[in-house]
């Protein structure tokens, strides 16, 4: 009773579903039940994404109605709505969406990646610059081996990299931590859910 | 050899509950040390000083996914960091990709206003979704650290390719830069472009290295209680084989 | 029932936030109206409790000021005021606390209580029941214990003075003291002289500790000309260089600062293009494409698609994002052409939203010349939502998953290609086409045992070392992988033909090899030509000791 | 409308090229086209991610049950149809501060199902996956085929790789072992054989990290190419050279 008169209504609520979701995980007698509360949190997902762009929305309305880089803001608001009705409006297969997806969103998030080409370069360069601690060091050193055994560099293939050292590093050396590294999130990400179903974390304010 | 889904939840579990209780008086009993937290200790104390900004970036991922406990670790690192900053000039301010994730900070800004007896100066805006995509996302709070709207960003979440572009802005705009992430590809992008990067697990230890309870000490020992069990796991599956097919 | 709680609402917060606020509570008087506490006796709470970390921040940064209460005003709420822009000067210095409103009833008026009146009770660190369990234990100990309450992330010896000796906040806030010895800010805001002797050396812009005031001087010889001493000299030149920072705006300092790391940024990205644009532009082919026994997992997905059946289904996991459909088209149309080759039927299906978008713009660009493609002879399923719940689901029982064109009122199962489909384990192949390791990852662990005929994987090239676990696997639970710019080019030299990812493999090849040189030449430049790095870091060095 | 669809891709082409221009500039300099260029493609995303939401989730999952329970047909149980409206309003609240706190409920319920399918997916995804997949690290069939017909060297080679995978991995999870002990103000240490191990675990690491760093690198630069690519394309169209 302790229990009950003590605990506030929102961890009792992520306490208890969290616990049926996952009982209804490891018993497949439980999927009816599992599958009714997923559909419920499928949607209450995507309710919240409507609330994100609710939340963009107000932000930038805020911005532009205070003259903070309102030219900024107006461009957001208006690619925003437009793209919301028309893909709404006639479905995301339609001509005018697959335009706006083809024409604008696509081009610009790859050229964001290809940026990220260049950035990452400098990264890799400022990384050789300034630091020299072990990890580093073993870092660099395998990522110029793993670079001269990705291929024909300016057209010269060097054998000794793309048939050997490079397969070894790539099939032995990094496979093992990479489970490694694997196993140890799953372990983080194990203890860090049991933490909320036991009510010790509460992200949602309670 | 090998144990099922429960037995391993069971395990995890009995080991959490058992370290809450045992042994959490022990004065010998420590961390090792991480740097990224030592450095993301003395940049909150910075950010009180000199009144800046800190951006807690809690990544893309969503809250119905294996990505959602990186999610988790960072709403704790962003409450513990309320707690002391939410009162200095400038709040931290929590930025996600995610509508649920968003949520979630919303309410955990909330509660330690609340507790701190500043509600009022608590607002919606403190939680922002800057996109609703992961490159989107990181574009929206580009922004942020290009005007040096904040002076460090610490990312805890889940973070793809995209972490790249955020660290790589922070270097631009002469910031400081923490990240970890649950994703492997976004850990080495944040291991090589970071100023301090987390690795592997140490994302999910970030309740315990800032002190958010006695019970995120407990979880750090049953993890570690869980790796060693691992590891003897491992080393007994692959080698039962072999010697069971010895002549 | 009532889920009011009588708690101490203070007794469950953490053990440094209770000193924190008690150092508050003490430098703030409450405010009339304020729920307020029973002030706990000293005792109860040794200041040991504390963490070093943050016994350092209020020593050093500790705000004496008095909040006042005002009224709660709209200024604080202003919209404005989360995205103000960091103040122009960081210069180390202690500025007034602005005052601040105190909430004094809480929670706000307006505020509806319905569905959680309990919600003022502060968050535990522990489960009721928990807490319960281990109060025994607590006790007494606790207070002669204090500090030892939870494990320490870092060591808290005890902290008596002795004479002559440092207290240890005091020490760790000394250059080379516990803290690392990397100051992560910028330039503007370094403080500029430091002390070079007594127990604040290292201290930067504190008073002098050798007062000029005491010390012993001759009588001064006044003349028109002002003799500074070195000292003073100093002292005017810090005191200048402060009013010149401080009359500068701040971004040019940041500019001026970066100007040498900018410089070189941009160099490298010119670099970076020029390299990938030449070869482009001669639309040279001249770089060797690789052996066909260079990559035997793309290698086993050739052979399984030529040994297909006419006619047979194919499941495509479509969940390439937009990010990386430009690198990753190369390989998927190098693969989605074979399996039109062999007149497989396709059907896709997407776990990402924007995942059927993306696939019909890769068919249109890359494959509206195939017949099947140009009269629209394959079957998209849409995005499936839900994540990986909803895939263990449509795993089980496709029929029944929750499909966006079965929203849409379609029913695709009625078409010929998958009236004979009842489970997936009927497509005589699935392949994934992933742009991340997570998204393929999660169709290999939870499909393996649902998919007695295989599985592929089409990638980009970032996905493919995390994939490459699977395919070592035994048994193996990925047969094939195709990932990249060298997967798209080794599997269309298979296939004897010359594609995108030919168009591509020269940039590649050069790209790749500036790309090496780059960060040997930018890392040497910083190294050899002693460009002042912007920030000093230790960062990992003492992971690995 | 064939002619305008048409005319309209021939636009989108050029758009898409200007808008490739200006986002790789940022790679030399920040400036207020390519900020413009960022904002409009916030909203974008989000504008597409919000329609698709509403219409693959939302109507499907709310209102159009919610009709057909209006017009007499229902196609979802009343009670199940009356928790999904309840949370959804509950929810809703939250869009202002001050009827957030009736919506931490439902944020609960989201935490909950998170919680527990992020241990799900970690114990049935990857931990038990991954354990089990240790039982191949030696290739068994192979050694032995290689120790019964004399082959020692193969067999001992076998037995090599086998162990360099365990000991990598091993020693990976090592690296991460958190307990130390305290040494009043010295810094916390760990057990010496933890200790050696994790140094060799964090070898291990960097290598693994490399490598995936260097796929990230080279996806990436495939989009570089093909964005470059496309703008050597559009320019050759636009100089009438294709």
């Amino acid at each position: 009773m302790n229990l009950r008169l003590r605990t506030p209504f929102s961890a009792a609520v992520a306490i208890a579903i969290g616990l049926i979701v996952l009982v209804s995980l490891l018993f497949p007698d439980f999927t009816d039940l599992r599958n009714r509360i997923l559909n419920w949190a499928i949607l209450l997902a995507a309710v919240a994404l409507l609330l994100g762009f609710a939340n963009l929305f107000q932000v930038h309305f805020q911005k532009m109605r205070h003259g903070e880089k309102p030219v900024y803001s107006l461009i957001l608001l208006a690619g925003m709505l437009v793209t919301f009705i028309i893909t709404f409006w006639e479905g995301s297969q339609g001509f005018t969406a697959s335009w706006i997806f083809n024409s604008i969103q696509l081009p610009i998030e790859t050229s964001l990646m290809a940026v990220l080409a260049i950035s990452l370069t400098i990264a890799a360069a400022r990384l050789f610059q300034q630091r020299k601690d072990l990890m580093s060091i073993v870092f660099l050193v395998t990522l110029f081996v793993l670079l001269l055994s990705s291929g024909p560099l300016f057209g010269i293939e060097l054998p000794l990299f793309t048939r050997t050292i490079g397969p070894y590093v790539n099939n032995f050396l990094s496979v093992g931590a990479l489970r490694g590294l694997l196993i140890g999130v799953s372990i983080g990400t194990l203890a860090t859910g049991l933490r909320i179903l036991l009510g010790a974390d509460r992200p949602y304010g309670g | 050899m090998n144990l099922s889904d429960l037995q391993w939840i069971g395990l995890c579990l009995a080991l959490i509950l058992l370290f809450s209780v045992w042994g959490k008086n022990n004065p010998r009993r420590a961390l090792r040390s991480i740097p990224a937290f030592v450095q993301l200790r003395r940049t909150i104390e910075l950010s009180v000083e000199d009144g800046s900004r800190l951006q807690i970036s809690l990544g893309r991922g969503g809250v119905l996914g294996p990505e959602s406990a990186a999610a988790f670790a960072g709403l704790t690192l962003l409450r513990q960091v309320a707690e002391i900053a939410a009162d200095s000039d400038q709040p931290p301010i929590a930025t996600t990709g995610d509508g649920a994730i968003m949520l979630l900070a919303q309410d955990t800004l909330r509660s330690s206003y609340q507790r701190l007896g500043i509600s009022d100066q608590y607002h919606l805006r403190l939680a922002q979704a800057t996109g609703l995509t992961p490159f989107s996302y990181a574009a929206g709070a580009l922004p942020f650290i290009l005007d040096r709207r904040v002076s460090a960003s610490a990312l805890a979440g889940s973070f793809g390719e995209e972490a790249g572009l955020l660290t790589a802005a922070t270097q631009l705009s002469g910031g400081f830069s923490l990240g970890g992430s649950e994703n492997l590809s976004g850990q080495s992008i944040l291991f090589a472009s970071a100023d301090q990067p987390l690795i592997g697990e140490e994302i999910f230890a970030t309740g315990a290295y800032m002190d958010a309870g006695p019970i995120h000490q407990a979880s750090l020992r049953a993890q570690d209680v869980l790796r060693w069990s691992v590891i003897l796991l491992l080393i007994i599956t692959s080698l039962l084989p072999l010697f069971e097919g010895l002549p | 029932m009532s889920y009011h709680s009588n708690q101490d609402p203070e007794k469950n917060l953490p053990d440094w936030l209770k000193a924190l606020r008690r150092q508050q509570s003490k430098e703030t008087p409450q405010p009339k109206g304020a729920k307020s506490e029973p002030p706990k006796p000293a005792a109860q709470e040794p200041d040991e409790e504390e963490p070093n970390w943050l016994r350092e921040i209020r020593e050093r940064y500790g705000r004496p000021e008095t909040k006042q209460e005002t009224p709660g005003t709209e200024e604080t709420e202003s919209p404005l005021s989360d995205t103000q822009p960091i103040p122009a000067s960081r210069a180390v210095e202690t500025r007034p606390k602005p005052s601040k409103p105190k909430l004094a009833e809480e929670p706000p008026a307006e505020e509806p209580v319905i569905a959680e009146p309990q919600a003022e009770t502060p968050q535990r660190d522990f489960p009721d029941w928990l807490d319960d369990l281990g109060e025994p234990e607590v006790g007494e100990e606790k207070q002669e214990e204090g500090a030892d309450t939870h494990i320490p992330a870092f060591p808290q010896g005890s902290e008596e003075l002795t004479p002559g000796e440092l207290p240890s906040w005091l020490q760790a806030i000394r250059p080379g003291g516990a803290f690392p010895q990397e100051d992560t800010r910028s330039g503007e805001m370094l403080p500029g002289v430091q002390e070079t002797a007594g127990p604040l050396a290292g201290l930067s812009d504190v008073l002098t500790a050798e007062p000029e005031a005491i010390q012993s001087v001759k009588p001064p010889i006044y003349s028109a000309r002002l003799e500074l001493t070195d000292s003073q000299s100093r002292h005017v030149a810090a005191f200048k260089k402060l009013l010149d920072e401080e009359g500068r705006p701040k971004e040019d300092l940041g500019r001026r600062a970066a100007l040498p790391a900018r410089l070189l940024n941009s160099f490298l990205g010119a670099a970076l293009i020029l390299a990938v644009l030449l070869p482009l532009l001669n639309q040279s082919q001249l770089v060797p494409r690789p052996e066909p026994d260079f990559l035997p997992e793309s290698a086993e997905v050739f052979n399984r698609i030529d040994t297909l059946p006419a006619a047979a289904p194919v499941l495509i996991a479509f969940d390439l994002q937009p990010t990386l459909y430009g690198e990753t088209k190369a390989a998927a149309s190098a693969v989605f052409a074979h399996l039109l080759d062999r007149q497989a039927r396709l059907v896709f299906i997407s776990t990402q939203p924007t995942g059927p978008a993306v696939a019909e713009r890769l068919l249109q660009e890359e494959l509206a010349t195939l017949p099947a493609i140009a009269t629209g002879d394959y079957t998209n399923l849409g995005y499936l939502s839900g994540g990986m719940a909803a895939l263990r689901s449509f795993l089980s029982d496709p029929r029944s998953a929750a499909l966006s064109v079965t929203a849409l009122g379609m029913n695709p199962w009625t078409s010929s290609t998958l009236e004979s489909i009842n489970s997936v384990s009927n497509f005589a192949l699935v392949v994934i086409v992933s742009s991340n390791a997570d998204d393929a990852r999660i169709w290999i662990e939870q499909g393996a045992a649902e998919l007695p005929n295989g599985l592929i994987a089409v990638t980009s090239a970032q996905a493919a070392p995390l994939l490459r676990p699977y395919l070592l696997s035994q048994p193996q639970t990925l047969q094939g992988l195709v990932s990249g710019v060298q997967g798209a080019v080794f599997y269309e030299r298979l296939r004897s033909l010359d594609g995108t990812g030919r168009a591509m493999w020269d940039s590649y090849s050069y790209g790749l090899g500036a790309i090496l040189l780059l960060i040997l030449l930018g890392g040497l430049y910083g190294r050899l030509i002693h460009m002042r790095p912007e920030k000093e870091t230790t960062t990992v060095s003492n992971r690995a000791n | 409308m064939q002619i305008s669809q048409g005319f309209l891709s021939q636009i989108g082409v050029f758009f898409a090229a200007a808008l490739t221009l200006i986002t790789l500039s940022y790679a030399f300099r920040d400036n207020p086209i390519f900020r413009a260029i960022l904002h409009l493609f916030v909203g974008v995303a989000a504008g597409y991610a919000a329609a698709i939401a509403v219409q693959d989730v939302v109507l499907p999952q709310l209102v159009y049950p919610i009709l057909d329970e209006l017009a007499g047909t229902p196609t979802l149980d009343i009670i199940d149809l009356a928790i999904r409206v309840g949370l959804t309003l509950l929810l809703l609240a939250k869009l202002s501060p001050r009827t957030a706190r009736l919506g931490s409920p439902v944020t609960a319920l989201l935490t909950g199902v998170g919680a527990a399918l992020a241990i799900g997916g970690a114990v049935q995804g990857t931990l038990i996956p991954q354990i089990s997949a240790a039982a191949g690290i030696f290739n068994v069939e192979s050694f032995q085929l290689a120790y019964q017909g004399g082959y020692y060297g193969e067999s001992l080679q076998i037995i090599f790789e086998g162990s360099l995978l365990l000991l990598a991995t091993v020693s990976t999870l090592a690296y991460f072992h958190f307990g130390a002990h305290s040494r009043g103000k010295q810094e916390p240490l760990r057990n010496i054989f933890v200790d050696a191990l994790a140094w060799l675990g964090a070898v291990f690491i960097a290598v693994a990290l490399a490598t995936l760093f260097t796929g990230v690198l080279q996806a990436a630069l495939g989009a570089l190419i093909e964005r470059v690519a496309f703008l050597r394309d559009v320019a050759n169209l636009l100089l009438g050279l294709q």
